[in-house]
This record gives C-alpha cells, structure tokens and sequence, in this order.
C-alpha cells in the first residue's frame, strides 16, 4: 500500500526522524492560511507540493514555490487544477522551503535478491535512483541489514562517511537506523528519503547553523502485514482507490482495475495475468485483473462477477478456472447465481478444468453457458464477442 | 532420481488436523506420498486422516517417532514463520511453506536461520512440489502429472498446473515440478532449483514460469546460459499486460522503478537460450523445437 | 545485584505475568491489615514470607501460612524476629495463599557455557533445582535460546509440553516468553519462578477454574547493564547492603566485606582473591575483598584505605599493587596522604611491583612504610602484625 | 610460532585517539608491534602516536588501508559490543576486546555472529595478549615477560602479570601469555586456548590461571586429561576464601548455588593431570616438578 509523503512523514516523526513542519491543505485558501503561518515563523519562501501516489510530480509542475501569501494561494490552486499521470491532484502539503546546502539520497528497501534489508544511498540527493543506478551504479552505496540482528551502529556510520556526511554523523546515523526501524515498526517495503539534505537553520539568535533533514518521504507499506498495524489502514488514501478495487479488497478478492473490455475473472494471480496476457494476444483489452484466490466459493463468485459488471466499458467476460483447491462445480454454481442477479447482459465464455471439471461441465451445459477447454480458445471466443458487442 | 521430493520422503504435515491440512493431507497419501506424521500443538497423541496418521506436539517428536525428513506447513500467516523455524531446528530438511500472506519482513530472519540449520525452505505461498509417480506435497492437484524427465519451476499456482497439464497432454512428462511461490522473500529461487535440476540424472530438459517483479529469473538466466548450455530450456513469463506500480495479486509481483518487466525478463531468457512461449500451451511444442526428445 | 521477591514480581508483573497479589509489610501489624484484606477478598489462609536476599528461607522457618488475622500477626512477628544466614529479616510479603494442583519449575538464565539464554524448567517445582539437578539431571528441561533471534514460540511450546503443562499451552508459552523478555528488559542474569504452580481458582460464581500463577519469584540483575536502567537502582535493597559496600560502589571501588582481621586493598579482582588466599594460607583472615581497579590514582587509594579502617575488626593492612596501567607511583603517594589523614595507627605491608614501582620503593621507603617484596611473604608479615595486635 | 599474535599480526587500534587508546597502543609500538592503524569515527584523516599511525573512519578502511588482520577494542561498553561486530564485518580475523562492564546479554549475538564470519574474538574485559619478543595486544606490561616454551592462559588481569612475572624471574620464558577475560559472556575460552596451544609447536609446557565462577577450567581440564596428557601443565585458582553468591569484581567470578568453587576447579584440574599451586609463586617450581625443562 502506496501512503502519501504527508502520511509518511507522519510515520518518521513518530520515529522520531528530523522532519520540517508541514500542512496539508485541500483548497487554495487553506493553503494560503499554511503559507501565512510558515511565513510568519519566519520562513522565507514556502514550498507546495501536490499530493499523489505516483512519481514525477516535479517534472509535471506539482512542485513550486511562494515567496508570500497570495502567491501561494495562486500556485496552489494551478498545483489543484493538475491531473498528474491520471491522477487529479486532490490536496497539496504546503511547507517552509529549506535552504538546501547539500542533498543525498537515503533509502530502506526490502532486498528480495539478498533478502535482506538493503539501506541504500546516494550521495547525489533529489535525483531518481532509478536514474543514478542506469548511469552511475557506482555512486550507489548499499549496505545490508544483518537478517537477523538489523542494522548495527556500524553500518549507519559507515553509510554516513559514504555519502559525505561525516560533519552530521550522530544525526545521520539516527536517520539511517531511524529509517530501518520505520520499516520494522510499520512493515514497509521501502522507506525514502529524497532528499535528505543538509539545511541552513537560522536560530531565534540569528545564528546560522546546519542540519540534516528528511525534506521528502515515501514509503510502501506490505498489503499482508496490515493486519497487524489497523492504525495504518486510516492512512490508505480513499481519492486515490478506485471504488472497485476498495470493494474487492472487503471481498477477499484481488482486483485491479484496466483500461479495456473484456472483464477477466480467474483462480489465481499468475493465471490471471496470463490470461489477461492471451486477451492481449489475440487482439483484445482486458478490463481488470481479478483472481478469486484458492477454495473460492459460489459467493465469492458471484462478488466478483457483480465488480466486473460495475465497469460499463466491460463487454464481454472470460472466466478462467484451474481447479486445484478451488472446486470447479463451485464456480459454475456461482456463476449461474451470478447470472440469475445480474444487472446486464454481457456475453461470457467460461473455462472450467481441473478438480471437478466434469460436474462443472454438465452444470454449465444445462445453463447454457458458452465454454472453451483451452485457455487460448477462450481467449479468442471472448475477444470475437468483445468486438463483436462493440461494432 | 527427481528433485526435492521421492519415493523415500517422509513428510510431517504442519496443521493436519486443520481445514487445509486435512484436505490436502489426504490427496497427498493417496497420491503414494509418505504422510508419516502430522503435528498440532495440543493435538499429540491423536490421530488424523481416519485414524491412519499420528499426530504430534511438537515436530521434535514428529521426527524422533516417525522420522520425518520433510515438513509441509498449512498453519496461518502469523504462526508460520516459527513453524518453519521449528521444522529447520527438529532436522527436517526439506520445508514446504504453503501459507500465503506472511509479512515479508518475518521471512528475513526466517531464511537465514534456515539455512544456516542446512535445510531448504520452499516457499512461502507456494503450490509446492511434485515428482510425479512418487511423490507429491502441498497443493498441486496430482491428476495434472505424467512421469517424465522435464523439470519445471514456477512462482505461481494455478498458472503452473496449466502447464503441466499441457505437456502431459501432450505425452510430456515431468521430473519434478516445484512452484517456489509468489512472495517477496522466498527460501528457494529459480536459480537454487536450476542447480538442483542440473545435477539430477533424471532431468533433461527445464521449463521455467516467472512472472512479472524482482530479478530471480534474470539471475537463474545467467546461470542456466552458463551451466545448462545443452539442456533443452523453454520458459513463459505472465503479465505482460501489466500496469507499473500495481502488486498482481502475488506480493512479489510488482514492477517498480520500471524493474521486473516481462519484457526484461523475456530477453534475459532468450539471451540465456530459453525458448520463450508466448502462451502456456505453446510450451510442449517449443520443449520439442528446443531438441527434447522424452 | 539480587532484588527482593517482592520487587522482582513487580517486574514480572510488569511484563504481563500471571502473580497472585501481594503486600509488603515490615512489621506484625502492617502484616496482618494485609492478612485481613486477602481474606477479606475471598483467601482462605494467607502465606507469610521473610524478605531477605538468601536461599533457604522455608527451611529456616521464613515462610508460613495462616488462617485468620490474629495468627497472622503472630506469625509474621516470629518470622520478622528470625536471622537467616546471618541476615535479620526486616519485612515480609503477605499474600493469599494459593490451592496449588501441581508445581513446576522455570527460569531463564544467562549460561555461560553455551553463551545463549538457557531456560531451564523441571516438572518438579517447589524444590531446589540444584538439588534436582544433583539428583535427577534427566528431570531437567534446558532448552537454549537463538543467540541472535531469542527464544522463539516453538521452542517455549516445547518445554510447556514437556513439563506437563499442556493443557495451559497458551499461558505456558506466554509465561516462558515472558521470562525471557522479562531478562532481555531489565538485563537480568537470571529469572526464576520456582515454583510456577496451577492453582484452583474460585470465580465470583464460586465455579472453580484452574490457572498458572508465578508464586515465587527470584530476579538477579547484571551489575554492568544497571547504567542503562536507572530506574533498577531503587530495588538495590539498603536493608541488605553493607554501608561500607555502598561507599565504595559510589567511589568507583569494588569492595565486598568479610570477617577477618585483615584488610586488603589490591589492583585486579583475580590478584585480590588471590591476596585474600595467601592471607588465610599464612594463618589470618581477610577482613575484606577490595580491587581498586586499574590505573587506580592516589584520591581514589584514599578513600579505599578510609573504608578498610571503617572496620573496626581490621588490625592490619596488606596492600598489594602489580602496575600495569596503575602506576606505582601514584599508589605509593595516596598512601602516604591517607596515612597522614588516618583516623587510627594500623600496622601495614605495601608490596608494589610493575610500572614505576622503582619511584614507589623510594616513596615508600622515604615515608618509613614496611614494604614486602613478594607476595607470600606480604601475606605473612600482614598475618604477624594482626596477630601481633591481637595478643 | 606462539598462538593469536606474533610479528606479522598488524593490529587496528579502536579508540587509538582516546586516552587509554593512546597510552597502551604507544606501549604496543614500543614493544615491536605493528600497530598500523587507528579507528575512531569521525577523526579518520588523522594521524595518532606522533604522526606515526593512520586514522580511520571505518575498520573497512582501515583493513582496505592498512591489511589490519587484528582489532584491540578500547572504545566504552555501550559500542564494544558493535566494534567488535565492525571488525568481524570488516574481515578482522582476531579481535582482543579490552572494554570491561560490557553488559552479559550484549554480548551474546556479538559471539555468534563473531564465530559465524569465521573471526575469534577474546575477551570482553580481558588484558589482551603477549608472544614475549614478538608482539603484544592490550595491556599486559611487556617488562615482564620473557621469551620462551610455556603457554599462559588466564581469566584475571593482573593475577596473570604475578603469575608471569614470577616465570619471568625464574627463568621460565612464555610462547603466549592470554587472558581471556574475566566476564560470563566470552569469545575465547580455556578449551579453546588449550586447542590452539596444543597445536602450536612452540608450546611445550601449560599454565593455567583461572578463578571461582563457572564451569570453564572444569571443561578445559576435562579436554586436557584427553589431549594434553604428556604435557608438563600447571594451575592456579583464585578465590578458594571467597564468600558463596558475591561477585568477586569481575562480572564472572561468583559462587552461585555451590558451583563454580575453587575447590571444585582445582579437584578437577588436579584429577586432569594439572599441578595446582597454592600461590603464584609456586608455578615455575611446579612446571619444573611437572617434567617442564625449557
């Protein structure tokens, strides 16, 4: 689960990392409000950034500037009005800009190679990792958590020396064994900080001195260890959850919603991105991922075929169903429910193999329903009916 | 030879007395699996399975009174970590975990102790392994199998048994098949299974099911172009289709930072001198253009 | 550092573990307020027992039980008037006392052969485990601990199901996990709770139930962790440390008072054993064990030579110094000062060897100190004065 | 070739700029040996002993720097405990941790995952360790050793110098002189200094010098009745008047429900084959009455 940097920042200062002070505002005016309070405390400009779940929000303007009150008000309002890869730019978090002497990069990523934890760093801040590591893997400095005792004093410090932070080193190693903690404390996947940087602070006595500073956050938190942390689940971000997939997450099922026609409905996750694969082959757009996991009942069924019709770009549907745990007869039992209820009429191929096939089989002939014994054919048969439902 | 699992694995069934354990409990020793012993803590000294499986306290007692070698584990998410490290400290050497939806953090801990205990951990949320016409355990429905001397690894389920199936229809069989499971942080990868299969007399030809998320099929790649240049390879990789940033049912399937495509993994594969299929049905046939004969 | 059985269940009861509950009295009438109210509070008799920081104290008539209020102040009186091994018992815990159905042992303990936590349990509970393990070591569960992971559920299940207490399994483990962390929380040495009983326990509904309860407990703390729970200090009991102990704790001294006549002052805790065995292998008797530590300086020789004369038994001094870090030099001139400072003329033998000791011998010679070159014949010169001092 | 430390040993000093640092790294120097770097965090770049010696940030600096195959601890108790796991991470390969009051439960990861990166630390709380007229480590006064045959090994800091010294004047010269350290939680025991003084063809004869508390010197002389049997080996115990359940200044030396008593160690090195001495002074006699002719 994807939170927002205001979220995350939440989550660092709990762990008592280094954090500018922030407001999240959702209009314009709340965000002129924020800007006059920074402002007053004696900031010199304030920063505002969109707040969306993905990348780039800097490339795509969604972070500026103010020098006062007014003009806050302003950029807010031309961040608001921006939809950002897809996504409408709902609120923004409005901060006092930091002035910036150097920036690194800090990350705590779960390392599936090693699987271990991996605290990585840069020593050029602000930046992409993704870009560093494609051009200059050798200014990525990568340390791994012991697996079974964490990270150790020694680790952070020697982190610290590589990205040139001797000058902070008790800070920047509270920061980096802060950011493992973070992820053991909530089961993050990754927490990221960029840019950690090293700011001018100008005290009440006028006096300049330097400090470190998380000025961006990310973190990912792990989808099955929420169940452990029910506090976390208030910080999942209902603007930017499409409905479906929310209700599909209360089912028990495994729903992400696409672009296409062809809703998909199958046992299994790398089933079902095969067969929305194939769907994709043989000409056609799947409309969602969805598996029903394992055992999954009538009820079940029913659910997810209620979600797929939800979508009204959906045209036609292919249910695919390996029986392994799952019971085939099940499943044509729910689809025949699901059929009885349904609130269109929508052209369906059904594939059924696997435990209890043949039951299945003579429940869907009496129903009525158009079945495919090969996945491909499938496939074919529900792309010729998507078309054929939009010519 | 086959890998993992025989005719001689003894295998103790973490939650036999359960829901899940009992089901698959069974398909399993009717399949020809020696289900020796099943483990409950609470539960010791009852039987399972109709009476025909003794249950156990603590697989410190499954081992020592049946002598156990291989664990299979159907406990729930938050017990799971400490029944595998159970397994690994009472000797068994061979764990299947199939339990899905285990913190990926509580497996770092997990993995390391197991192997440093010298035992092998498969999974978790894994489907487990077959040899077929000897052994079977975890969830993989046995019907799907013919013997055979291709040796397939999987990080799916479902996706695996359409394989498998389309090649025992079309009269190939298998060595072993192993689905190493969908998480992030798993005890086996494709590359640990590669070097199994490599050194298994009855394996002759490899198909390997990745998908979409990490970099376990590039590294097993590399590998397999160095040590398994005349083995007959195919592989097919799910989710093409995709989106960036979005976990695909499995916690391990996700591309992130624009790493783990399918794209990247098909060419590393290729590269590597895997035929690619473009869907699992093309699989017998490209097993046959790769020069395997069985 | 020992702590009373009172104070070391407040930690276990800090830590989530099942004890029965309990009052500390220090005199019969405070004893029997608390008599009345846990039979008040439904008890059927109340347990008394002496608080004191030594084994045996059943034996040695410190533990009864009584069943009205009256008997429970006179018991508590004889239990309050008793010396056991030598200490007076200054208070007593007053509890309810429990319908023990079966007892246990358990402790966790720091073993430093395997250099792991090692948690030990006995089916046997209630009896020494020492004794049991004299007698019957096949009685005795050990199971250690991951030195890395800690004790880990499965392994704490395997010893609730070894000592019988399988119909308890959720209590058990959570009663041996809670040991082990109760340990790693306040870096003790050793947590035990001997016996760890089922005991009978009567609802409001007067339906009986049966349940774990920690009825005894015993927690050693590591000295050297102290530092880091400064809270821990409040339990050192000043009841049952010598005065002189105290003092030379604050002075950075480590000092332990015996009976003898003799006192020592040495650099080294192994050179001040053996300082003390060569006193009694030449025919006296050490008045105490004192290591001033290493490089020791002349304030802190001071105040050593001002605790050893506190005791009004010592009749002669031994110092012995073999410099390493500790300069001679420095020893000899804070005896010369804490001659000068002395409250009473005791005869003494300064051995001084290892660094500088050259500068020493000139010092000490110049200051007219009776100086001894090994330490056989210190120890016997030492042996002659007292007993010259004694006749 | 004595054991531990000889005149290739190039030594990394932790808390080479500190007080204690200092003063016994320059004796170190001044004694032969080769003290090639400094570690202090945050002063690397620096110079320490008179410009003599290199400062580093990190021990992987140092080591990369400098080729340090051997750590001498002098930072405080609250980061011994993550030093030493520095220099086992770092690929230190003996590591003398001189650091006293390091709490016991500390050090109990810190041993294991020493011995599993394959290093040996000794101590905590230990003096370190001489090969007289080749190098020393910690801060054993080099003055009184003197070259020779025999292998010390001891719990106690200053009970060793008398010890030795004592050989020392008797014309009785030391391979290696140990202390081990006098804390429950060690890396290095007796046994296991026993092992490496059997396999050490400059060793002929043993002294071994151990305290109330415990169970090591039993274990020790338990190997040593087996292994050692026809070498000349004496003994000493400290403690035989100390008081049951007091801990004798070091965290380690105490009698707890009857364990660990001197008359217990010296019955069970006396039954091993050990001469045990009454006093110090009586070891270099007892070496010569053992058989001992160096």
């Amino acid at each position: 689960m994807k939170i927002q940097e205001a979220d995350a920042k939440s989550l660092l200062v709990a762990q008592g990392l280094p954090v500018p002070p922030w407001e999240v505002a959702h209009t314009a005016v709340e965000a002129r409000v924020a800007a006059e309070r920074f402002l007053s405390e004696g900031a010199q400009q304030v920063v505002i950034k969109a707040q969306v779940l993905v990348g780039g929000r800097g490339k795509a303007g969604g972070v500026k500037l103010a020098g006062f009150a007014e003009q806050a008000e302003l950029v807010a309002q031309s961040i608001l009005d921006l939809e950002i890869k897809g996504i409408p730019v709902r609120k923004v978090l409005v901060g006092p800009a930091a002035d910036i002497v150097q920036e690194v990069y800090l990350s705590a990523v779960l390392d599936r190679a090693s699987r271990k934890i991996l605290l990585m760093g840069s020593a050029e801040g602000g930046v992409e990792i993704e870009q560093v590591a494609a051009e200059r893997p050798d200014a990525i400095v990568t340390i791994h958590a012991d697996p079974l005792l964490g990270l150790q004093p020694y680790q952070a410090r020697e982190m610290a020396f590589r990205l040139g932070l001797g000058a902070h080193l008790k800070d920047a190693v509270a920061i980096a064994t802060g950011l493992v903690r973070t992820m053991r404390a909530y089961d993050a996947d990754l927490v990221e900080i960029n840019p950690l940087a090293i700011v001018n602070d100008i005290g009440v006595d006028g006096l300049v001195t330097q400090r470190l500073q998380c000025l961006d956050a990310k973190i990912t938190l792990d989808d099955s260890a929420l169940y452990r942390h029910p506090e976390l689940e208030a910080l999942r971000d209902p603007d930017e959850e499409d409905p479906a997939d929310k209700e599909a997450r209360e089912a028990g099922l495994t729903f992400i919603k696409l672009d296409g026609t062809i809703g998909c409905m199958v046992n299994g996750a790398g089933l079902a991105m095969t067969t929305m694969d194939l769907v994709k082959r043989a000409g056609g757009e799947p409309a969602n991922f969805l598996d029903i996991g394992g055992g999954a009942r009538a009820d079940k069924v029913a659910e997810a075929m209620r979600l797929i019709l939800a979508d009204p770009k959906v045209n036609a549907i292919l249910v695919n169903i390996f029986g392994g745990i799952t019971r085939g007869d099940e499943v044509a039992k729910g689809l025949i429910e699901a059929r009885a209820q349904q609130s269109r009429d929508v052209p369906m191929v059904v594939r059924i193999v696997g435990t209890n096939a043949a039951e299945a089989a003579i429940l869907l002939e009496e129903a009525q329903f158009v079945t495919a014994a090969t996945l491909d054919d499938a496939a074919a048969q529900a792309v010729a009916a998507s078309k054929a439902g939009a010519a | 030879m086959s890998i993992l699992i025989d005719k001689k694995s003894r295998v103790v069934v973490h939650g036999l007395t359960g829901r899940e354990g009992s089901f698959h409990g069974a398909a399993m020793l009717e399949y020809g699996t020696k289900v020796v012993a099943g483990m409950t803590p609470g539960k010791g000294g009852q039987t399972a399975l109709d009476g025909k499986i003794p249950v156990f306290d603590t697989v410190e007692d499954a081992v020592r009174e049946t002598g156990a070698d291989t664990s299979c584990i159907f406990v729930p998410a938050a017990g799971a970590p400490d029944a595998v490290m159970e397994a690994a400290a009472a000797g068994v050497k061979t764990i299947f975990c199939i339990t899905e939806g285990i913190p990926a953090l509580d497996m770092i801990p997990v993995v390391a102790l197991v192997q440093s205990a010298g035992a092998r951990l498969i999974g978790p949320n894994c489907p487990g392994a077959t040899s077929p016409g000897r052994a079977k355990v975890g969830i993989i429905p046995g019907s799907i199998h013919r013997e055979g001397r291709v040796g397939v690894v999987s990080r799916s389920g479902t996706l695996t048994y359409e394989a498998v199936q389309a090649m025992s229809d079309a009269g190939i069989g298998q060595s072993t098949c192993v689905g190493i499971g969908g998480d992030p942080v798993i005890g086996t990868t494709f590359f640990d299974i590669l070097q199994l299969f490599a050194a298994d007399s009855e394996t002759d030809a490899i198909v390997l099911i990745g998908e979409i998320g990490g970099a376990a099929e590039e590294t097993a790649a590399a590998w397999a172009a160095e040590h398994l240049r005349d083995v007959p390879k195919v592989a097919f990789i799910a989710g093409r289709t995709a989106p960036e940033g979005k976990r695909m049912g499995h916690a391990g399937a996700i591309i992130s930072g624009g790493a783990g495509t399918a794209a990247s993994k098909v060419a590393a594969l290729e590269i590597a001198g895997f035929r690619v299929a473009a869907s699992p049905t093309e699989l017998p046939q490209l097993l046959r253009d790769a020069g395997y004969r069985g």
